[in-house]
């Protein structure tokens, strides 16, 4: 029960910090998030779960209740936690709380209604993370787009309508095609399965029980099903070609906003296609290895390359996310624990060093009202503090070890390169990663520019240090950046543990 | 009798005709006519059915088309007004848009 | 019992204690935290200490302390940390953890007395340069001395930037980390390369990779090859892994970030060139040098590139003016030397090297502090002059140095360059050319260095002071004095502990304490003595039979050459620069033969094009494909939008069609006009 | 413009030929279904008087025939609503309170429109307003 707790009263906290007047809201809300933050701090230290929640593990704090009957479906009320969703919850809570908090500087019309909203899609995140029956998560995953698009719609930059509607009808398309993937894996699963709920469907794909459809074969069937799922995901992820909302929405965005975005919104579509694509269709994930990991390349080369080119602080870090993604994208079709593992831990360790970079370049932002390369230098005489975490997030990017990124990528690569699915993983694994050049190349640069030499900025402002209530949430994050790096195995075991029923494929293909 | 097809063929005819008023003019009350003929198209298949199949359903209904045709000219006819008073004119092709 | 060994991850995390103390709380202790990481640096110092004793006694450690990842299910590797302590380990723990000692020392007049502000940053920084190289040196496996690797470059970054407010030192710092990055990233390649065939990455123990490899190699063990027969993979894989070497070991091509980094406080480059950073690359080799030993073609390779880099950096440092670009390129050209060493299958001798230079490295660096700060921090040698009478300490001191350097008898530099020398040599000349031609180049080496050094020495503190400030130095304290003295001495002395050519010409004595050390250990696959064999039986290496003092004479003979050569030149009462003579060359060695021109190119006129070009494409086509998408519905839309036109009688026209082909196709599909 | 109702002529004979083109494919479906012989009437049967029973619901008829007492009343309703709905729409309401039905041939109000042509620009926004508010 509790996982509905959790939801509910992160549901119920954004309906009394809606109602709230402006002038608490903010504080309200950073204490109502709370809640979740130790209701997920609590299931951390009482999980108990074995194996994946999909393929017939014992997940953990799960309830199944039978809710509707739809056209000879059942749809359960089913939630729960394993070892993947579990450190996806703990992420979003922290990083939400942490996000309110940030957001106190920065946001100073309609607070109630957007901490509200920020509270709104925490719970429909935690939804997304630990919903196990298909319309029950797919209503959460939807549910997730309306308030980001209020959120950038309405306390956006400039060109915020432009970046809203682009990321609303983006990421909807993409969910479109996704749906009918799914639905015509359902459909062509016939009498095998009659409920909506996510483990029976894994099951009886794994088992092979995918009929034809319409007179579509069923190795035909699977293949288009999992390319329109693939690119579903592959927009929310984003990956390359499909990237280009990002950076659009990340620039647009209230500093806060990106947080949550990048932190956890990006996870969202990595979570996907874990879930979905590569646990229900493994064996066709291994037929499609070579163009995926190709993909994956090509994300992280390339997004490394455009955030090189970029100008704008926060255009920089959207563009490493994509880079940052595709090393997910490399981990996953690995299929190996340690590069589906890692690909999970890389998953928090981004959320938390990308939320990290976001936060402080919010910071120095709300200080400089720039986050132009070119307009600020010599920041950290001014800033130390706020310089000095951002260097070390900018650090724990481009994978300084003990850090949770180094852990991830490592992880990761070392995945990639033992994978079996192709021949030529490792020559992928190589290639992806170069990326760490390249990552150290835009950083630093960007690093000198802004941080370093004397300060120049013309303002008619005091520029000085950043309040206490801003910095602590950079505080905190570095500090959990630290630690997840030092003891990865905090959730590293817990997500092998989830993990490791996927590499036994099963007979998808019988 | 008569075989049922001519009755059809009529109603068609008269049918067609009515959509041949509307399509090619615009004067709103040679267009209530034109309903009014096409309505009473639909009458007569009606009534040719009621008579082939023995059966007065069909002749009812006839009638009940007929008083609800009275009451759409009743309505068609305040319509007109009020496009008369708002263009001036009854013809059709000037409402072009929503609000007028 | 409770030995050494129990104590000794206290030597890694004391350093690592000073760190976070002057971190947090260093704004509130006298000397910005300075005691702390002398106190911290001491006490690793003196467990080093007792770590090397209890190794003299025949004891090794290699133990697993912590799991960093576990693995779960079958098959799966357990990634974990551990301590490593064989006499290698426990000689580079002393050196490190006593050159930190001195630097701490030394940074007290340096930095607090110059009035420096940021020195708890500073403090900060070395607790954490000290304590990341510490652990580097004990780690036990491939990953972790991967992960202090890059900590220490890290820590190379945070302390050539420490003076951000300038233009120059973060711009130095950049370089420095992104150029041994790159080095870095086929380091990392050849870690998860190593994972992946072996299965493991420890450097110790029955199951250690590189006597795995050797058990491939001998058809006893079968390892994932990816298609490669095993030697060709075991060379790739060797290679991989010397990218990160050359990278932080500044050999070339990538030595380029090295002279850059002299932008930071010389303590701190004092400490990069002889104890941690640079000296991790080759450190790695020889911790690994099982695995090297068995690809006679990695070994060349890494014979070559050490020759190379010692004779082309030792051209450079020939014409500079900069007392510390001088050292810098000297540092260069000396960890060529000992690549050269450990390709040319002369481990202990790249090790003796290692261990002396560490010593007069530092105290080159530590005496160039000392002037820098008499000099009110001018660095160009041609304000120098004469400070040899006003700041002798620093002048004797330094001179000890100097000579370790040059290589003159009977200091440190000379016994242990000569040793790397002579193994090119008898293993180059049992018909290996390429070490040969290493050889070659080594040697012309030791003539320029011989050379620059005493330039060096002789603009700096000989002549007449050339400008006010040298008539008048600054003076200098006992914690300047204080680690001068100590390591002058160990310059002039240390190279006792293994003198070859006097203990083959005399017939066994004194004996080669460090040939000894080395040889034997708990760890047989660690010691020279199988190196040795694995070099003679995977490699092919034979020595041919020349006197140990024969080869000496020549490099000796060459060194002194050089030192005469800027004695003619250099030491008169007002030199001149004879460098116009060099004409061209001059140029040439000026720019550093455009090393840095022309991977500046790469960066700035290449990977910045390309980048704009891929945020051009980015833009432009891929997504203007999503804005020409919404563009085209939004097009549609509107055309589409004017069959609407509010007409009725239009609408009445589309039905009348609409239903007239529908009866059509329905007809035509129903038979009805059959 | 006309004051009453005219042949308008004007309009293109050409969409009518979608009319004679859905009679043509009406009349060929037509003739080319087969619908058997009608049963017709009885002779004596008394067709009226079985539909005054049939929409009385009264089993009274000779003729079959379904019952449509609702439809009846529905129908019933319908005019009543259609007679006062049509009485609506042909009064105008102004400020609420309704106006009787226009008696000058629409003069008053084609002259509000030519001045609105003509002065929309200059006049206020509040007169503009209650004019369409009217017209609603």
């Amino acid at each position: 029960m509790i996982i509905e707790g959790l939801i509910a009263a992160t549901f119920a906290a954004s309906m009394v910090v809606l109602l709230a007047p402006d002038r608490v809201a903010g504080r309200l809300a950073a204490a109502l998030s709370l809640l979740p933050v130790v209701g997920s701090l609590y299931m951390w230290s009482r999980f108990d779960a074995t194996g994946n929640a999909l393929t017939g593990g014992d997940p953990a704090f799960e309830t199944i209740v039978p809710w509707l009957e739809l056209g000879g479906y059942t749809l359960n009320w089913h939630v729960g936690v394993d070892g993947i969703g579990l450190p996806l919850v703990v992420l979003t809570t922290i990083l939400s709380t942490l996000a309110i908090v940030s957001a106190w500087a920065s946001i100073d019309d309609r607070q109630s209604q957007f901490y509200g909203l920020m509270l709104f899609m925490e719970a429909n995140l935690l939804g997304v993370f630990t919903a196990l029956d298909f319309f029950v998560w797919f209503v959460f995953w939807e549910a997730v787009l309306l308030p980001m698009y209020f959120l950038i719609g309405v306390w956006g930059g400039p060109r915020r309508k432009y970046a809203a509607i682009k990321f609303f009808v983006y990421t909807n398309i993409a969910s479109l095609a996704m749906f009918i993937g799914f639905i015509a894996l359902l459909f062509g699963l016939g009498d095998s399965v009659s409920s909506l709920d996510m483990p029976a469907i894994a099951g009886a794909l794994r088992a092979g029980e995918l009929g034809s459809l319409y007179g579509i074969s069923a190795g035909t069937l699977r293949a288009v099903a999992f390319v329109a799922m693939f690119l579903g995901f592959a927009v929310k992820v984003p990956v390359v070609p499909f990237h280009t909302w990002l950076p659009d929405a990340h620039v647009e965005a209230p500093s806060p906003v990106s947080v949550m975005l990048a932190g956890v919104l990006l996870k969202m579509g990595t979570y996907a296609l874990l879930r979905f694509n590569f646990t229900m269709l493994p064996e066709t994930a291994t037929r499609f290895a070579v163009p995926i990991a190709l993909v994956a390349v090509v994300s992280v080369v390339y997004g490394a390359l455009l955030a090189l080119a970029q100008q704008d602080l926060k255009r920089i870090v959207a563009y490493s996310s994509v880079s940052s993604m595709g090393y997910v994208i490399l981990g996953l079709i690995a299929y190996t624990t340690y590069g589906v593992g890692g690909a999970t831990f890389q998953m928090i360790a981004h959320g938390l060093i990308s939320g990290l970079m976001f936060m402080s370049v919010g910071v120095m932002y709300n200080t400089t009202h720039t986050r132009m390369v070119g307009d600020m230098s010599g920041m950290a005489d001014r800033m130390p503090v706020t310089a000095g975490i951002f260097v070390a997030g900018a650090f724990g990017y481009m994978g300084l070890p003990l850090m949770a990124g180094f852990a991830g990528e490592f992880f990761i690569f070392k995945g990639a390169f033992e994978s079996t699915v192709h021949a030529a993983m490792p020559l992928f694994t190589a290639a992806a990663m170069f990326g760490i050049v390249i990552v150290a190349g835009y950083l630093l640069l960007a690093m000198q520019r802004t941080l370093f030499g004397s300060f120049r900025l013309e303002t008619d402002y005091e520029v000085g240090p950043a309040p206490l209530h801003e910095t602590v949430p950079l505080a905190v994050l570095l500090v959990t950046i630290i630690v997840l790096g030092v003891a990865p195995d905090l959730f590293f075991g817990m997500i092998q543990d989830a993990v490791d029923p996927l590499l036994d494929f099963g007979g998808e293909l019988s | 009798m008569v075989p049922v097809e001519w009755y059809l063929l009529l109603a068609a005819a008269v049918f067609c005709i009515g959509l041949f008023g509307i399509l090619t003019r615009s004067n709103a009350l040679l267009f209530l006519m034109s309903v009014e003929l096409m309505l009473n198209a639909a009458n007569i298949n009606l009534v040719a059915f009621s008579a082939y199949w023995g059966n007065v359903t069909g002749q009812t209904f006839g009638l009940f088309t007929m008083a609800l045709a009275a009451a759409e000219v009743a309505v068609g006819i305040g319509i007109i007004l009020v496009l008369y008073r708002n263009f001036d004119d009854v013809d059709v092709t000037l409402a072009k848009g929503m609000r007028r | 019992m409770v030995g050494a060994f129990d104590y000794a991850p206290a030597i890694v995390l004391l350093p690592f204690l000073s760190f976070v103390l002057s971190l947090t709380a260093g704004k509130y202790l006298p000397k910005g935290g300075a005691f702390g990481g002398i106190a911290a640096t001491a006490g690793s110092l003196i467990l080093s200490a007792w770590v090397f004793l209890t190794v003299s006694a025949g004891n090794a450690y290699n133990e697993t302390l912590y799991t960093w990842a576990a693995g779960v299910g079958e098959g799966t590797t357990t990634l974990t940390f551990g301590l490593l302590l064989d006499p290698l380990a426990a000689m580079m723990l002393l050196i490190v953890s006593l050159v930190a000692l001195l630097v701490h020392v030394f940074s007290l007049g340096y930095m607090n007395d110059e009035g420096e502000t940021g020195l708890p940053r500073y403090y900060a920084g070395l607790g954490l340069f000290t304590a990341s190289m510490l652990g580097f040196v004990v780690a036990d496996n491939l990953l972790m001395a991967f992960m202090f690797f890059e900590l220490v470059g890290l820590c190379s970054y945070l302390l050539i930037g420490f003076w951000f407010r300038e233009e120059g030192p973060p711009s130095a710092a950049k370089k420095a980390f992104l150029v041994t990055r790159f080095g870095d990233y086929f380091f990392l390649v050849g870690v998860v390369g190593v994972f992946a065939t072996f299965g493991t990455a420890k450097f110790a123990g029955e199951a250690a990779f590189p006597v795995i490899a050797e058990e491939a190699l001998a058809g006893g063990a079968e390892v994932t090859t990816f298609g490669f027969a095993p030697e060709t993979w075991f060379t790739i894989l060797g290679l991989l892994i010397l990218g990160g070497v050359i990278g932080k070991s500044a050999q070339f091509p990538l030595h380029t970030w090295l002279p850059d980094a002299m932008e930071g406080p010389t303590p701190v480059s004092a400490l990069i060139h002889a104890a941690t950073m640079v000296a991790a690359g080759v450190y790695l080799v020889a911790r690994m040098y099982g695995f090297y030993a068995l690809s006679p073609t990695a070994l060349g390779i890494v014979a070559l590139v050490g020759g190379f880099t010692a004779l082309f950096a030792a051209t450079m440092g020939v014409v500079k003016r900069d007392i510390k670009q001088v050292l810098a390129y000297s540092t260069i050209s000396q960890y060529g030397y000992m690549m050269l060493g450990l390709g040319a299958g002369g481990y202990v001798a790249a090790t003796f090297h290692l261990l002396t230079h560490a010593f007069f490295k530092a105290l080159l660096f530590l005496g160039a502090g000392a002037v820098i700060i008499a000099m009110h921090h001018d660095e160009d040698m041609w304000n120098m002059g004469g400070l040899k009478n006003r700041m002798p300490v620093t002048y004797y001191t330094f001179l000890s140095g100097s000579l370790a350097l040059a290589g003159i008898v009977p200091f440190a530099g000379f016994w242990s360059k000569d040793e790397v020398l002579y193994e090119a040599l008898i293993h180059g000349l049992a018909g290996s050319p390429l070490l040969l031609a290493g050889y070659a180049m080594g040697l012309v080496a030791v003539f320029f260095t011989g050379f620059y050094t005493f330039r060096m020495v002789f603009l700096t503190f000989h002549g007449e002071p050339r400008t006010e400030t040298a008539r008048n130095p600054h003076g200098v304290r006992w914690n300047v004095k204080g680690p001068l003295v100590v390591l002058g001495v160990l310059a002039a002395t240390v190279g006792v502990v293994n003198m070859v050519p006097l203990h083959d010409l005399t017939g066994g004595f004194p004996p080669e304490y460090l040939h000894d050390w080395l040889a034997h250990g708990e760890l047989s696959a660690l010691t020279s003595e199988h190196y040795g064999e694995l070099l003679h039986d995977y490699a092919g290496y034979t020595s041919a039979d020349v006197a140990s003092y024969v080869a000496g004479a020549v490099s000796l003979a060459l060194a002194l050459a050089g030192v005469l050569t800027a004695h003619v030149l250099y030491n008169v009462a007002d030199p001149d620069e004879h460098t116009a003579k060099l004409g061209a060359v001059k140029t040439l060695w000026y720019n550093n033969y455009y090393q840095d021109e022309y991977q500046i190119w790469i960066a700035e006129s290449f990977v910045l094009p390309l980048a704009r070009l891929a945020d051009k494409f980015d833009q432009g086509i891929v997504d203007g494909v999503v804005n020409g998408v919404s563009s085209v519905s939004l097009f549609a839309g509107n055309r589409i939008r004017r069959i609407q036109t509010g007409v009725v009688s239009n609408y009445a026209v589309l039905l009348t069609l609409g239903l007239t082909a529908l009866l059509v196709v329905f007809g035509v599909l129903g038979g009805w006009f059959v | 413009m006309t004051t009453r109702p005219e042949l308008n002529t004007t309009g293109s004979l050409l969409p009518g030929l979608a009319a004679v083109a859905l009679f043509v494919v009406m009349a060929v479906a037509i003739l080319r279904a087969s619908f058997g012989d009608p049963q017709g009437f009885a002779a004596d049967a008394g067709i009226t008087a079985s539909i005054g029973y049939a929409m009385f619901d009264l089993e009274m008829g000779s003729v079959p025939g379904e019952s449509f007492l609702a439809a009846l009343i529905v129908v019933a309703v319908a005019l009543d609503a259609a007679l006062d709905g049509s009485l609506l729409l042909a009064k105008r309401e102004e400020d609420g309170s309704p106006v009787a039905l226009l008696a000058d041939g629409g003069r008053r109000v084609r002259d509000r429109l030519r001045d609105g042509e003509a002065s929309s620009d200059t006049e206020g926004g509040a007169d503009a307003d209650a004019d369409s508010g009217g017209d609603a």
